[in-house]
């Protein structure tokens, strides 16, 4: 066990233990909160795997933006502080079929890699993942690029009442 | 470090978000069980940049750098639609969503 | 010297720069603000021109009962005001003074500081929808509105010295610095220090708090040492801001006798830059909410791409 | 700032703004230190009402003119012997004359109505009380007021001249020059101090327009 490793395991569990709490909770908002506690956590893993910048563009992103987007979206519909009884369907189906994922992925990659070492990568990469965006997949990155435009227009288009009004209108 | 730590928290993640993708019903908790299920995605993406030898190295991150746009691209027009339907009905519950034309043509 | 004691230094240096700066800032709004409306602000504590009236007004603060709300969420309430100072605590920690003066230098620095700003917005909503109040509720919905929509624009002005320098250290982009680049950045600089000032909810952009509507936004509900960390996460947003508009586009330590004044310049730059946010402050009033996102979506936006473009242009040119 | 009509040019409204604050800035503020120093208050200042008592008959006119009624006042009748005549005169002893400051509001009309001059405003207002009934005055209070009462300010020199000054003058000067002395007087005073001037004898000097504290 290196510090890595601890460093890995302790994050891991709060990752894994406020996901739990994400999807068990009875209290909408906590949930979202819970969320970003989870994604936190795993921008703490990707420090640790030596993916700096990954974990700032997923603070940046998800933590900054993602989560508080569906936060927004929470308080918008509806957000009673305390438990709301109607979010869940019965649990045992969800259940089974979590566990059975869950137990599957864990056993294919246990039996996959075992308790084996690697060597740590070392830190600093953003030259490097710049270089490779832009050198080898960079048609993906434009793909990507028209894709969130796409999104953008799509998302703007959806929520302005009065771009859909007149094309009801003229249907 | 023994990476199979990172491996296994990705599938436990993976795990909570079919349950939660599952048994929630509110539309908006379903998009972030979806969020769980992505990031685990991610975390093994990136872990796999450790661990497995790759012809380019750091094609994980590139690649986990790339399912982050794609989430927040479809965060942003699954909240839109939530948010349109939820002007629509009142609801964000996804049982309670009525598939039948009829009323959608009274409805919109 | 041993890594701990070096570790301790900076952690030190840090902390009290993080106390220090924003109470000197904080007296500064409170005496400038009063002769620029004709008073003289606060003159018996500490019997010198009230120089220690924050120092006061935190014993003050200390004494204030705790309230919680009945229907408030306790435990998101509580947390609320310690999400709020946090991220500034780590921006700091990346901020040069001089060269070779910083208490931890990062590749990618500027990253950094930018995702972990981005974090205030979660205090904001939290402390929102904690409180059980509707207006807190309404402040927060506009915070987060326009939290996230200057984030936009701030992120893009700092990509556009970020390209220019080629860097994103935050060091290695003073150590790019050049004075000409005061006229070729200058959209982006007023881009970044108009978006910074919406991002730290300053007055003209500071609808979510809006006193005479929201009684005081999120912040309502808070009392006593909660409200003091909020007060405080406010100053040392304005630090922050001032420092990394200092850092990204006027040159941090530049100036005469920069090797040995390199720490003077940047904390001149700081306060002069901190004197014009509150000189906004009390020059301005509030800017409407329709208003404020046009001036981001419409203004801000198209002239930081427009910046991008620009300097893009001037540096496949060189 | 330029909607309707004549355009300015963008953003001179901003930095307008910024120019008003900044000036405001280098001047010196006109903050009075009040506990420190005392405020220099304008002649007729309402703080506190005094009571002269023995100007006062007991004619009751302020305590019924006070729209709040917070006057109080007590009497009795006294026989009063004047050697030579022929019966015993009757006159009004003030027993009690309080007014209550929690109710006041300061309107002065008691002030105007009294006849004989026996009510009188004094700029002291420092009498904030921690208990609310000890800020009913009773008539050694409001007596004892009267040493902070400041002499009547000095006429407008450009004023025109009290009734009773302009009959004087009349008189003075006889018949018939009665309508040149009203005319021309305005013009006389402009020239000259009121003290100097023949017209207004009973001008007070000039100190008096400070009030006395």
């Amino acid at each position: 066990m290196t510090v890595a490793d601890v460093l890995l395991l302790a994050l891991g569990a709060i990752a894994v233990g406020s996901g739990a709490l994400v999807v068990t909770s009875t209290h909408l908002v906590r949930s979202g909160f819970y969320l970003v506690v989870s994604l936190g956590a795993i921008a703490g893993l990707y420090l640790v795997l030596g993916a700096e910048l990954v974990a700032w563009v997923q603070v940046l992103v998800y933590v900054g933006a993602v989560v508080v987007l569906l936060l927004f979206a929470v308080m918008l519909t509806r957000a009673p502080i305390g438990p709301s009884a109607d979010l869940d369907r019965p649990a045992l189906p969800a259940a089974v079929i979590g566990a059975g994922v869950g137990l599957g992925l864990t056993a294919l990659f246990v039996d996959a890699f075992r308790w084996t070492r690697f060597p740590s990568p070392d830190p600093g990469t953003a030259e490097r993942l710049g270089e490779q965006i832009f050198g080898a997949w960079v048609l993906p990155f434009e793909v990507l690029s028209i894709l969130l435009l796409s999104a953008l227009v799509g998302a703007i288009v959806l929520s302005r009442p009065d771009i859909g009004a007149r094309k009801a209108e003229d249907a | 470090m023994h990476v199979v730590i990172p491996y296994v928290v990705g599938a436990l993640l993976f795990a909570l978000g079919v349950y939660g993708v599952l048994r929630r019903r509110n539309a908006i908790l379903v998009l972030m069980a979806v969020e769980l299920m992505l990031n685990a995605v991610n975390l093994i993406l990136v872990t796999a940049d450790v661990s497995v030898r790759a012809v380019l190295p750091g094609t994980g991150g590139v690649f986990a750098l790339f399912v982050i746009v794609l989430a927040a691209a479809e965060v942003g027009v699954g909240l839109a639609i939530v948010l349109q339907f939820y002007r629509m009905r009142r609801i964000v519950v996804v049982d309670e969503v009525r598939l039948d034309t009829d009323e959608e043509r009274v409805a919109g | 010297m041993p890594l701990w004691l070096d570790l301790l230094i900076r952690v030190a240096a840090v902390m009290a720069g993080f106390l220090v700066l924003p109470l000197v800032i904080g007296q500064a709004e409170h005496k400038v603000m009063a002769h620029m409306q004709g008073r003289v602000g606060p003159m018996y504590a500490g019997a010198f021109h009230g120089w220690a009236q924050l120092i006061a007004d935190g014993v003050k603060f200390v004494q204030k009962e705790d309230i919680t709300p009945r229907d408030a969420d306790r435990t998101v309430f509580r947390l609320a005001p310690i999400v709020a100072l946090f991220p500034y605590l780590v921006v700091i920690l990346t901020i040069p003074l001089g060269p070779g003066l910083v208490a931890q230098s990062l590749d990618i620095g500027l990253f950094l500081v930018l995702a972990v700003l981005g974090i205030g917005v979660v205090a904001v909503l939290m402390s929102a929808w904690a409180s059980a109040n509707k207006y807190s509720l309404l402040g927060g919905v506009r915070g987060a509105a326009q939290l996230l929509a200057y984030e936009l624009p701030l992120v893009l002005a700092a990509a556009s010295v970020a390209m220019a320098a080629g860097t994103l250290s935050l060091p290695g982009i003073v150590e790019a610095w050049r004075p000409w680049w005061l006229i070729w950045q200058a959209p982006a600089a007023f881009i970044f220090f108009i978006a910074g000032l919406a991002e730290i909810r300053r007055p003209p952009f500071d609808m979510p708090i809006a006193d005479s509507e929201l009684v005081f936004g999120y912040m309502t509900e808070y009392t006593g040492l909660r409200f003091a960390f909020f007060l405080l996460a406010e100053y040392v947003g304005i630090v922050v801001i001032a420092a990394l508009t200092t850092v990204l586009f006027l040159g941090g330590w530049h100036g005469p006798f920069e090797e040995q004044l390199g720490w003077l310049w940047t904390l001149l730059k700081i306060f002069a830059l901190s004197f014009v946010i509150i000189w906004f402050r009390v020059s301005y009033p509030r800017l409407r909410e329709d208003q404020l996102q046009r001036l981001c979506w419409l203004i801000l936006v198209p002239l930081a791409l427009a910046q991008l473009v620009l300097t893009a242009a001037v540096k496949s040119l060189l | 700032m330029s909607e309707n009509g004549d355009r300015i040019a963008p953003g001179k409204g901003l930095l307008d703004g910024l120019a008003v604050t900044f000036k405001t800035m280098t001047r010196r503020s006109t903050t009075q230190q009040y506990p420190d120093v005392e405020p220099d208050l304008p002649p007729r200042s309402r703080g506190v009402i005094a009571l002269l008592e023995e100007n006062c008959t007991v004619c009751m006119l302020c305590a019924r003119e006070c729209p709040d009624w917070c006057i109080y006042i007590d009497s009795h009748k006294e026989e009063v012997v004047v050697p030579g005549a022929a019966r015993a005169r009757q006159r009004n002893v003030l027993d009690k004359f309080d007014i209550d400051f929690s109710l006041c509001m300061y309107c002065g009309i008691c002030i105007e109505v009294c006849p004989f001059d026996a009510l009188h405003w004094t700029p002291e207002f420092e009498y904030a009380e921690t208990d609310v009934l000890s800020l009913l005055h009773d008539k050694d209070r409001l007596g004892d007021w009267m040493r902070t009462v400041p002499p009547p300010p000095a006429h407008d020199v450009l004023g025109e001249p009290s009734k009773e000054e302009a009959t004087a003058a009349r008189k003075a000067a006889g018949p018939g020059a009665a309508t040149a002395a009203k005319t021309a007087r305005p013009a006389g005073v402009r020239a000259t101090p009121p003290t100097s001037d023949p017209g207004s004898p009973s001008a007070p000097p000039a100190s008096a327009k400070e009030p006395e504290r």
